[in-house]
């Protein structure tokens, strides 16, 4: 029954929410997500202050520690008002792989940077033929005097242009596809041979297309074992997942608010189209879809610190499910419920819709995560 | 993704299994397990078992024969019952008569009612929808005229579940046709062995005679068998639904006919493997498991709202609504995988003792009947389009 | 353009289903599926009179011909009126497979019979641990003699005890899910050795099970081929799939008229419960489905005499799946949309659910099809 | 499942097929292939070569310039054009204002019109919905007041497809407020280039501009361009929409996406081979296949009905729900198979011409901004929900 949110939790939660009331209005979004970074750094800086940049960073090194589910609690604010800010590539992703793989002379060296606001991280695992599959990694790292030369392509890194250091998957032994040999590497975002394609996203993000063309890095940036990097890597992924399942539960949130809203306040044939039961009754639906979305997903970010692998990949493909199906559900009938309107920029709804969608197709997909889930073993 | 449990409740738990399989008869069981035709004793003797143990009714307050278990350990409780096959405990006395007797009954009745009850001495069901009324309740017309110290009954309910068992009903009828139709109704306990009463049995399509007709000829009830005042029936009727709550969602039920159709999926055929191994139905079977943890886990919240003094909203029609969902699509993949068995239909193959050579695997004979049996779920009780109409009123004020 | 009613094909629909309206009404049909038979045969004499078991029928062996076309008709009548006759059994699957393996000799020798209404026949392919594989045969022919030994279990064969000759699939060489090695046999119902366990089934028919024992037939019973019968079999199943998705045609049709009046003669909360918008739009999607399978059945009805046999599966499978979704939505609400009144057995509604749920199992299911559908190359 | 076709209606076919294959100029096909934007220009070239061929209008009457196809043969034009990858046939001229024009309109109207808007002189847009109006179409309140022998029109139209490019726009506007709403409306067609009209471009989510509101400031109108009788244009109004047939299943469209979601699909890795042959992803494809060919078969229905002379009824809206619904899911899986890739979005590998590198497989680049466009399929033109009602009243009579 640890799932349920804790005084201190409601507490946070209600920090974060008039947090970003105050600075995530449609308009300022807008202009945060078409300045250069795609995010403001002062906010940056003010979550450091807050203290939400420790959070899962442990005590000894500057943070404030916690658990998944403080994480989740911040991740559901972020998304009641779309967050522009790389706190899950940085921090979940970055400061994930960090915490589960670096040695504490790593940790030392970087998490106070990282927990203060100094340092941005990315996490570059994903690769252009893999689709979902951790273990397709085609980048080779080969081993050279005391360092190692990297070459390979790793695809949609998440606010790759912006991070100080990138933390790239690739292959010291073994065959594209194969779960041993894969290392993690802490390399340079500005490294010779680090060539970066950055881009927007549809979700008014950044990402890049990250080249790595002779790369070096020494053995001092090798993050963990040499070779044992895959079960890191699937941990991180599935903070990750919690993280924008979080995220989705307040981007639901706000768009059944929105919906609810223009339901009651559009008239058309001469009453508030929210009596019409058809109408109703999508709103209901989606309602509900949230409902069972918000306690699916806490109750696994409360098992993702289960000792099990299995019992946590689970609960994590099963979050991933019900997230896919409920967001699909809420963001489209939001859409369609707004008739016209919804088709339209001038409405921040269409963002929340966007960033909606985008989470499916990330770190594996509904169909990625039912046949992850159907695959293991009930506990 | 089990529940993790307190070591005091994981000792609880522990506890309610060893007692549920040392105690429950093994005739009954296995009824249950191959989804077979109970009887009236079948529910009876397993009750009283319960009883005897003092955990016929652990919701109910102590001082009325109840527990003092917490929520979470109520819930524990009715789970470990489904999963080891134990019959329904029927919930027409238990957690539907009996919370109105105890807040809006007198001290005779609750000193009369309450005991019986609790022990099964008597059986009850209730009588609430007429013919042509259905989920517009508050146009029911059984009518209810005063004669001395008695009222008498006349008219007729519909869908009494197990009516031809029950010694008791409960019953709104008409004492008043002034004002609204709601303001007019009264709350009764009538004796099923009045002269009068006649029940007819509907046969249902998937074969079984579960519910019935309650015809009431000029019935005799005392007057002091109304519950509360008259023409107040529909508020206690109100407060009735509004404490139907977690136990709705069947969580339970559900994950052991999950279990039973893991089963039957691993011993059926397809390709060159079973059709547990089928990625299609595994996919369903993965997509319907995700469902119920997601609604088990909105049923934990809520439990440990209870349980936190908070008191849950409208989301029982959230419960009653995918409840039933996930319900009907359990009985429709069972359907779906025993393929070409889903067509013999043999009725004698329902009830226990039955000693002929089964067609097809003996799980498969009650299966049909069971998927066409559940399409009631999402009618009974407020059809799930009533429960949609109560969430957008209730909850999203539309 | 083919898959149009021609106006003779009006005038025939308006037959069928003028007898049916007579003969048909629930309590007689409750009757006759409580009869021995589960049908009457005095109604299949008059079929025969008819003509109706004279379509498929050559007119060399006393048939009227026709196509799968005209057969989809009646099917598709037979269906608005739940009609019990073994038309399905004896004339599509039995008339069928006879049409297209039997000898001339053995033809002569039946066809007038079976057109005529004297000889009844059963169609025994499937078994029990064979789900919807046709090439899953494991029932064994051992050459013995001048004949053949049968040994095995064909399972829920469908009017095999009122049959007069079983037409049973054995294997006389190969392993079992070999398409290779499958013959067809014609088996008196009453010979030694053939153990029949009649039962009624859940749509109020008869079904029973086949044990073969050492059953005994000749080198004359022998339809086609040996060895050649799986594509015969595939043949016959793919004509049974259109017959049941025409009979589904029709119940789909009269569910609908029913669950229509329904919602208009049913008042709740003081008008029809069809002025709810949500039941409306309930409704219109059972009528969108209904007229969607309809059309892609006949479309199919008409491909089955196509050539090429991929051609014929990739329309029979996309037939059989298009029925399966609707029939699950047409029966399953219209159960719900009659509220209580759906579940009892008092109206005739609850029997056209049953066997429009029953048309699911046949054949292959909905997966079964759609997996036969995405295997097969667009012609 | 090909239509099977008689010898001559093989042989138009295929004289359709190769006339398209030589006469598409290859930068207009190259940029529908890639889903890239199409310029004014490119709309009109492709009309104009159409035209010249006579094939700009094969459903008007031969004497407006149309063809004496039958109606499979013009549904198979169209087919041919959709797989060919050329660029849509704007409706608004050929196939809603101009059918009003030959049935209402007078003969200066007919006289002038309708050349121009078959050789494409005219770009014609459509002036119906209004800010708040919606789906509530006769509560319009663009007004037109007569003035000498001109109207004077003031107000506002939205969600105006393409205004940035029209020369002319019919429209709705009230000429009386008195009676039941529908009855003070008139059918006015209006000069795009006449002073006192904004056009200002909607951003819609997908970042296209494609719709646009349309403002009236006191703009001049020549009675003579009203159609038909004032206060009669609802009657010209549901003409229209009634006239509106087969073409709005856009079969031919679907079919052809569902070939290029195929190429994705074999394009993309997934496990040890490809997308297309992962079994849950081609279950998908399938179930839209079949959907596709269940739409094709009631649209080849009722292509024989008219033909064989019987008038269609609501299946129009059966069509526009399911095809919306197709197009969408198209969409929706094109989606699905790009995975990571759906994400980047840059806005000018959208047009033609681009030369930066493409950022994950060229087909990627439009995937997205598609499916959110195509949100608005089952939105514009009466939305989904709008047509079940028409449904359940036209043809069901509920």
């Amino acid at each position: 029954m640890e799932f349920t949110l804790s005084d201190e939790q409601v507490l946070f939660q209600e920090s974060v929410e008039s947090f970003t009331a105050k600075q995530y209005d449609a308009d300022k979004r807008r202009a945060l997500s078409e300045s250069e970074d795609g995010f403001s750094r002062a906010h940056w800086a003010h979550f450091a202050e807050l203290g939400w940049l420790g959070l899962g960073i442990e005590e000894a090194h500057g943070g404030l520690g916690g658990t998944a589910l403080d994480m989740a609690v911040l991740m559901e604010g972020f998304g009641r008002a779309l967050v522009l800010e790389p706190y899950l590539s940085s921090m979940v992703m970055g400061g994930g792989a960090l915490e589960l793989a670096a040695s504490e002379k790593q940790k030392s060296a970087l998490l106070p940077a990282l927990g203060g606001g100094a340092l941005l991280l990315a996490f570059a695992f994903a690769e252009p033929r893999a689709r979902y599959d951790l273990a397709k990694v085609a980048t080779i790292a080969e081993k050279c005097g005391g360092g190692y030369l990297l070459r390979g392509h790793k695809s949609v890194v998440l606010h790759a242009a912006s991070a100080d250091k990138i933390i790239v998957s690739a292959r010291t032994a073994g065959g594209v596809g194969d779960k041993a040999g894969i290392s993690l590497f802490l390399l340079e975002r500005a490294a010779p041979g680090v060539n970066l394609q950055s881009y927007p996203t549809v979700d008014g993000g950044r990402a890049a297309e990250v080249v790595l063309d002779e790369a070096v890095v020494t053995e001092y940036d090798l993050l963990g074992q040499e070779g044992q990097a895959h079960a890191i890597i699937e941990a991180v992924i599935d903070r990750a997942i919690i993280a924008v399942c979080a995220e989705a539960i307040g981007i639901m949130q706000t768009l059944i608010e929105m919906t609810r809203a223009y339901l009651d306040n559009r008239k058309q044939f001469g009453i508030p189209i929210g009596k019409f039961q058809v109408l109703q009754h999508q709103l209901v639906d989606m309602y509900m879809a949230h409902e069972l979305s918000k306690a699916l997903t806490y109750r696994a970010a409360a098992a993702i610190a289960s000792a099990e692998s299995a019992a946590r990949a689970r609960a994590v493909s099963a979050a991933k499910v019900q997230i896919g199906k409920a967001g699909s559900l809420v963001g489209q009938q939001a859409i369609q419920l707004h008739g016209g309107m919804g088709m339209t920029d001038e409405l921040p709804l269409g963002q929340y819709f966007k960033r909606l969608t985008m989470i499916e197709t990330l770190f594996g997909n509904t169909d990625h995560h039912r046949r992850r889930f159907a695959a293991l073993p009930e506990t | 993704m089990e529940i993790t449990l307190s070591s005091a409740d994981a000792a609880f738990q522990s506890d309610v299994r060893s007692f549920i399989e040392a105690a429950l008869p093994g005739d009954i069981k296995s009824k249950v397990e191959l989804g077979q035709h109970l009887e009236k004793d079948d529910y009876v003797r397993w009750h009283k078992i319960l009883h005897t143990k003092g955990w016929a009714a652990p919701a109910w307050p102590v001082e009325y024969g109840g527990t003092d278990w917490t929520p979470l350990q109520r819930h524990l409780f009715e789970e470990e019952l489904a999963r080891a096959s134990t019959p329904r405990l029927m919930p027409f006395g238990l957690s539907m008569v009996a919370p109105v007797i105890m807040a809006f009954g007198d001290a005779a009745q609750k000193q009369h009612f309450l005991p019986r009850i609790l022990s099964c001495e008597d059986w009850w069901c209730q009588g609430y929808s007429e013919p042509g009324a259905g989920s517009d309740l508050a146009s029911l017309t059984t009518k209810a005229v005063p004669d001395g110290t008695d009222y008498i009954v006349s008219g007729a309910k519909t869908w009494t579940t197990l009516a031809q068992y029950a010694d008791m009903i409960f019953c709104l009828v008409r004492t008043s046709s002034e004002g609204k139709p709601q303001t007019g109704i009264s709350f009764l306990l009538i004796d099923m062995h009045s002269p009068g009463i006649t029940v007819r049995p509907i046969r249902t399509m998937d074969g079984g005679y579960e519910v019935n007709d309650v015809f009431f000829d000029e019935v005799r009830v005392p007057q002091a068998n109304r519950v509360g005042e008259e023409n107040k029936g529909w508020t206690y009727a109100k407060f009735l639904l509004g404490h139907e709550r977690t136990g709705i969602a069947a969580i339970g039920r559900s994950k052991q006919e999950l279990r039973q159709l893991k089963v039957i999926a691993a011993a059926e055929a397809a390709g060159d493997g079973s059709l547990a191994e089928d990625g299609a139905f595994a996919g369903k079977m993965a997509d319907l498991e995700i469902d119920i943890l997601a609604l088990e886990s909105l049923v934990l919240k809520i439990v440990a709202d209870e349980a936190a003094g908070r008191t849950p909203g409208a989301e029982a029609s959230i419960l009653k609504i995918r409840g039933t969902e996930i319900q009907q699509r359990l009985s429709e993949l069972a359907l779906e995988a025993i393929g070409y068995y889903a067509n013999p239909y043999i009725a004698e193959a329902q009830e226990a003792g039955w000693n002929e050579p089964p067609v097809g695997p003996e799980y498969a004979a009650t299966v049909a009947p069971h998927y066409f049996n559940w399409r009631k779920a999402s009618i009974y009780g407020g059809t799930n389009e009533i429960q949609k109409n109560i969430i957008a009123k209730m909850v999203l004020g539309l």
